[in-house]
């Protein structure tokens, strides 16, 4: 049931995030994703024991979620959902992982710890780039952003629809639980033996309110094909972040900026 | 555009689980005419509609709207002409935002983008909700949503609108509005509905539908003051015709 | 068990995304060839109910603990497996950008282990093989049982194959497999019980919705030559690219070689390495490929990153340590300029 | 059955997405009255009669029914004197059959089996749908899901019974029977609704809310007919109390 509400507000808040007007919301959908893809490849292209070449890669996200004006808070809160099947899987490395690493002349931990703060580093990026993707972008410009690389339409269509009945079912479903709470006596989820009529029954509604949705597509000229709006254009701009973005990965794919700068200060210390 | 005669000729519709919804319904509704189709709960009205917009086709009987007859083929002409505002405006908001939703028509019937520009706002300022217009269509509230399903019908320039339920869950001021909004319209109107004082308000004239026939056809105000008629079919007089308890007039005559 | 970012590697990731993108490709045309254009609402609104009816928690007996719908394979008996399939895809696309479940790059990982193998396996070779002469109670019991076991075991073994190719996790491949099937056995009983209680209920509730999604021509059909020959293509896919990725790039391999030549510890996972290594021999690429070497390089200040990074970041570790720091701080500082400067210009403009 | 007075004393309460939705909302309600909760869309309805029934607490502010205050361990108590009966009833009734429907609250306070079957039915006679006892909910018409979703409520024995519109989508006869059904009942009986037709009928008083706030709480007939408040709140006088066309006559005062 909180967890019902929760989701759903973290939808809307995504959406309402991805209705600001700053510089990041007003580039290009396609130029995002692709950048966003990017972005994801390098990240996870680094190698298992790569712990400070990754950190560069922070400014990406730093810098979109400042220009784009997105507080932190809230994607925090996700990645703090998320995280636990990463941390979950990345545990077992210090575990069976225990190659000896010279941190510290004098300090050694094993390579398993490394390479899972690697993961961990990993996931934070990741999860930042996905999340931040949608909360500059918005659905109906991700959807039209699909267009463009060729996604077969019917499957933008259904993305859409999808997404747009999930608050309406939702809201269904949240009704009708609260429903059954009022007259149960205060357990937590639903008897399993009135579960299946009571999903069951919700299945049939919706499918009738599926036919109700393609009668009223039908009436206003629903082939089966659908037609997206013209797509803005790629100016200039977009294609000049894009690019900008792309050799700061590359470069910072190659040359392990940490290590340089550090090797420089290390070196002046010494 | 045409004038377009809407003339449906003994209907009869079986539901594929044998419910008999329409049972031979006959009239015909002149260019510019506003209908309300009133009748009990299950009385095939929202049934009727929709065979007036092709989603259903009769067993027997048909439909003809102008020349053209409702058929599988003539649909896109008749899908055109005839616009219909359904009883749950979440079911027809299906896009993600109200901009994109009123589009979907016009842009399915292929009209340059700008052409469809154009017909989105106006459909939009039309109904008084063009500020709204980027909206997700689940932060309207039930006025609002109510208006962006009539835009959405509104950009595909019907000349006939059809109705179901259009004042249901609004608040006694949208639905005000919204009665406000329909008077300025002159489409041929055609509203199913139970709020017998809009009906009163905005349809001269009147169907009354009972176990998928048509009981009584005629002029608004005699029909809806017929209490024993009304009784008959399941329904009651309006409040705005009930008698006075000040004087005892009967408000209709 | 949405597979993560932070465990694939591009090549695990980029294969599975093209099977995914393969297999969704093929659906779609079905999709838009076999069926009535009424499928289409049906399928988003599916979608919607799925995601939706997954927060109905039901409580587990005596355990205490509470369980949900997955919905694979309720998606594959009412619509089908190529409609199923595209809606269990968008499902875990809105997934993954809302709730940043998985993650973009695990994506095609995530919708071929959720959605294919219960879609074109499960449900073909199993449900509608129980349900094959006609439906009752007990047949759909017992075939939603088995292909949501089957089908999520399957799934389960699939993200194992794909964290062990990934290199990414150390967890060896027994252990894992030891892990992930008997939860997901759990998990699968639960899937069966929930989709049977559906699919019972509303096939004595209106009957003609199970029966007509069952019966659509082109829609519940696949026959097991076809499958047979699907998974032969996304294996050769799957391989072609894999190779083809491993010689331009040999990050993807590169864990299990060194595994293979440098400890022995690992010995669950050890034959698959050895057939690895082998192959990797046969085909010979990059000879000059020497992960002892990396491994051992330890000489401190002797900063070659471009060199060094298939390796433990050991070499560089003190001016790692000092230089990630300092990037992570400037990062900070200049997140927090821009911030500034946006709240200066802004209220310059008021 | 005690003297139940509900208290809401100062409640305030903001959605988790930070809509103030009551903002210090305070009434008492009496043992046997019968009060109608009105407001535009959005004015806080809903949300205020969720906390009646404690399925939302305040975040400032307390309800009492009785001494009781509503907290999350007095649930079981306040749940069996308070029933809730939803907009709609779709969402109340998930069991397979009617009966089954209404046993299921009695049920989960495992009364003995005797009990629970002459309570079911003796709800299902009050709202006059005995004989529909062993069909799916599903299968019922509007009006008869509403008397089920009554039915259901009233099995649990309430003394207080809260309603969330409860005349919307019936047609105009179904809504007659639900009215005289209504004042049938002795119960204490809080009514959120649009249709200030049946708050006319049914309620001797009246709460106005308008954002979260109550505007006015007094006699029904008074508040309703004060045409400048009910504008100012975004609503419209009842028709049955609107100016009769053929006397001119008020209809209050
Ligand atoms: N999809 C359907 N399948 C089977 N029977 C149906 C279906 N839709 C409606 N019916 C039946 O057909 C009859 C006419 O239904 P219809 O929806 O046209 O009534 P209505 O006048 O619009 O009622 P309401 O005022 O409740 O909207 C009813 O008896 C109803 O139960
Ligand atoms: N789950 C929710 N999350 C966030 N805001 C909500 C939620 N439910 C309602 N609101 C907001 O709280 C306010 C009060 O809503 P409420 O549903 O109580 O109004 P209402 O008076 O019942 O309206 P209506 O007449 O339309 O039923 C509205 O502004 C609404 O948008
Ligand atoms: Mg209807
Ligand atoms: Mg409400």
């Amino acid at each position: 049931m909180s967890n019902m509400i929760a989701s759903l507000y973290n939808i809307r808040l995504l959406d309402e995030l991805a209705e600001k007007t700053t510089i990041i919301h007003n580039l290009h959908p396609l130029v995002k994703v692709l950048t966003t893809c990017l972005y994801l490849i390098i990240t996870v292209s680094f190698n298992k024991y790569e712990l400070s070449g990754l950190l560069p890669l922070f400014f990406y996200p730093v810098i979109v979620m400042a220009l784009a004006d997105i507080p932190v808070v809230p994607l925090l809160k996700r990645m703090i959902v998320v995280s636990p099947f990463i941390i979950g899987i990345g545990l077992f490395n210090p575990l069976f992982d225990h190659d000896p690493v010279v941190i510290l002349p004098w300090m050694q931990i094993s390579g398993g710890w490394i390479s899972f703060f690697s993961i961990l580093t990993k996931g934070v990026l990741t999860i930042l780039a996905a999340l931040l993707l949608i909360a500059t972008t918005g659905m109906t410009r991700i959807a039209a952003a699909l267009g463009m690389m060729r996604i077969p339409k019917v499957f933008i269509l259904q993305l859409i629809l999808t997404y747009r009945y999930i608050s309406v079912l939702i809201e269904e479903v949240g009704r009708t639980v609260r429903a059954y709470s009022l007259r149960s006596r205060g357990e937590k989820g639903i008897r399993f033996s009135d579960w299946g009529s009571l999903t069951g029954q919700l299945l049939i509604r919706t499918l009738e309110r599926a036919q109700r949705v393609y009668y009223s597509m039908c009436c206003r000229g629903f082939t089966g094909e659908y037609n997206a709006g013209s797509e803005k254009r790629i100016r200039t701009g977009d294609i000049l972040y894009f690019a900008g973005w792309s050799l700061y990965f590359v470069v910072v794919r190659y040359f392990n900026i940490p290590a340089t700068i550090g090797s420089l200060i290390t070196g002046v210390g010494r | 555009m045409s004038h377009h005669i809407i003339q449906a000729d003994n209907l009869k519709y079986t539901y594929p689980d044998g419910r008999q919804a329409l049972n031979g319904v006959t009239f015909k509704i002149l260019h510019g005419e506003s209908v309300g189709i009133v009748g009990a709960n299950g009385a095939g009205k929202s049934t009727l509609l929709m065979h007036l917009v092709g989603v259903l086709f009769p067993d027997e009987g048909e439909v003809r709207i102008g020349e053209v007859p409702v058929i599988k083929k003539t649909l896109p002409v008749i899908r055109q002409s005839v616009g219909m505002v359904f009883q749950d405006p979440d079911d027809q908001l299906f896009m993600t935002t109200v901009y994109d939703d009123v589009a979907f028509g016009p842009r399915n019937y292929k009209l340059p983008e700008e052409e469809v520009d154009k017909r989105v706002k106006s459909s939009l300022e039309t109904v008084g909700i063009l500020h709204l217009m980027d909206r997700p269509p689940y932060k309207l509230s039930g006025g609002e949503k109510r208006a962006a399903a009539i835009a959405t019908v509104l950009a595909m320039n019907p000349d006939i609108l059809v109705m179901d339920e259009p004042s249901s869950a609004l608040d006694p001021k949208s639905r005000r509005r919204l009665i406000t909004l329909l008077q300025r319209f002159a489409h041929t109107k055609i509203i199913a509905t139970h709020d017998l004082d809009m009906v009163l308000e905005l349809c001269e004239r009147t169907i009354i539908l009972k176990d998928g026939k048509v009981i009584t056809d005629g002029p608004t105000v005699e029909i809806l003051a017929n209490e024993e008629l009304m009784e008959k079919c399941g329904l009651e007089m309006p409040l705005g015709l009930q008698n006075c308890p000040v004087c005892g007039a009967k408000k209709a005559t | 068990m949405h597979m993560a970012d932070a465990l694939i590697s591009p090549v695990v990731g980029g294969a599975m995304w093209a099977a995914t993108a393969g297999v969704a490709a093929y659906s779609a045309k079905k999709v838009q060839n076999d069926l009535d254009e009424q499928k289409i609402p049906l399928m988003g609104v599916m979608g919607a109910f799925v995601f939706a009816a997954q927060m109905i928690n039901f409580t587990i007996p005596g355990t205490g603990s509470s369980g949900h719908l997955g919905g694979g394979m309720l998606l594959a008996i009412l619509l089908g497996p190529y409609a199923g399939f595209l809606v269990m895809a968008s499902i875990l696309v809105i997934q993954a950008l809302f709730f940043a479940d998985g993650g973009l790059l695990a994506l095609g990982c995530n919708i071929f282990n959720l959605g294919f193998y219960t879609c074109f396996i499960a449900y073909p070779l199993i449900y509608k093989w129980i349900t094959r002469k006609g439906y009752s109670t007990g047949r759909i019991f017992t075939g939603a049982m088995l292909s949501a076991i089957i089908g999520l075991q399957l799934g389960a073994f699939s993200v194992v194959l794909e964290t062990l190719f990934s290199g990414k996790s150390e967890l060896p491949f027994g252990t894992f497999v030891m892990l992930m099937q008997p939860i997901h056995l759990a998990i699968g009983v639960v899937e069966g019980l929930v989709t049977a209680a559906i699919v019972g209920f509303v096939w004595k509730a209106r009957p003609e919705i199970i029966e007509k999604a069952a019966s659509g021509k082109a829609l519940g059909r696949v026959s097991i030559k076809k499958v047979l020959a699907g998974l032969a293509v996304v294996a050769v896919i799957t391989g072609g690219i894999l190779s083809w990725f491993a010689s331009a790039y040999p990050d993807g391999l590169e864990w299990s070689m060194a595994k293979t030549s440098g400890k022995e510890e690992l010995e669950a996972s050890g034959g698959i390495h050895q057939i690895l290594a082998a192959v990797q021999e046969k085909i010979a690429f990059l000879p000059d490929y020497s992960f002892k070497v990396q491994e051992q390089e330890t000489s401190a200040g002797d900063a070659e990153p471009e060199e060094a990074w298939p390796a433990v970041d050991a070499g560089t570790s003190v001016s790692g340590l000092v230089g990630g720091a300092m990037t992570l701080l400037l990062a900070g500082i200049v997140g927090f300029c821009i911030n500034r400067v946006k709240k200066r210009n802004k209220a310059g403009a008021v």
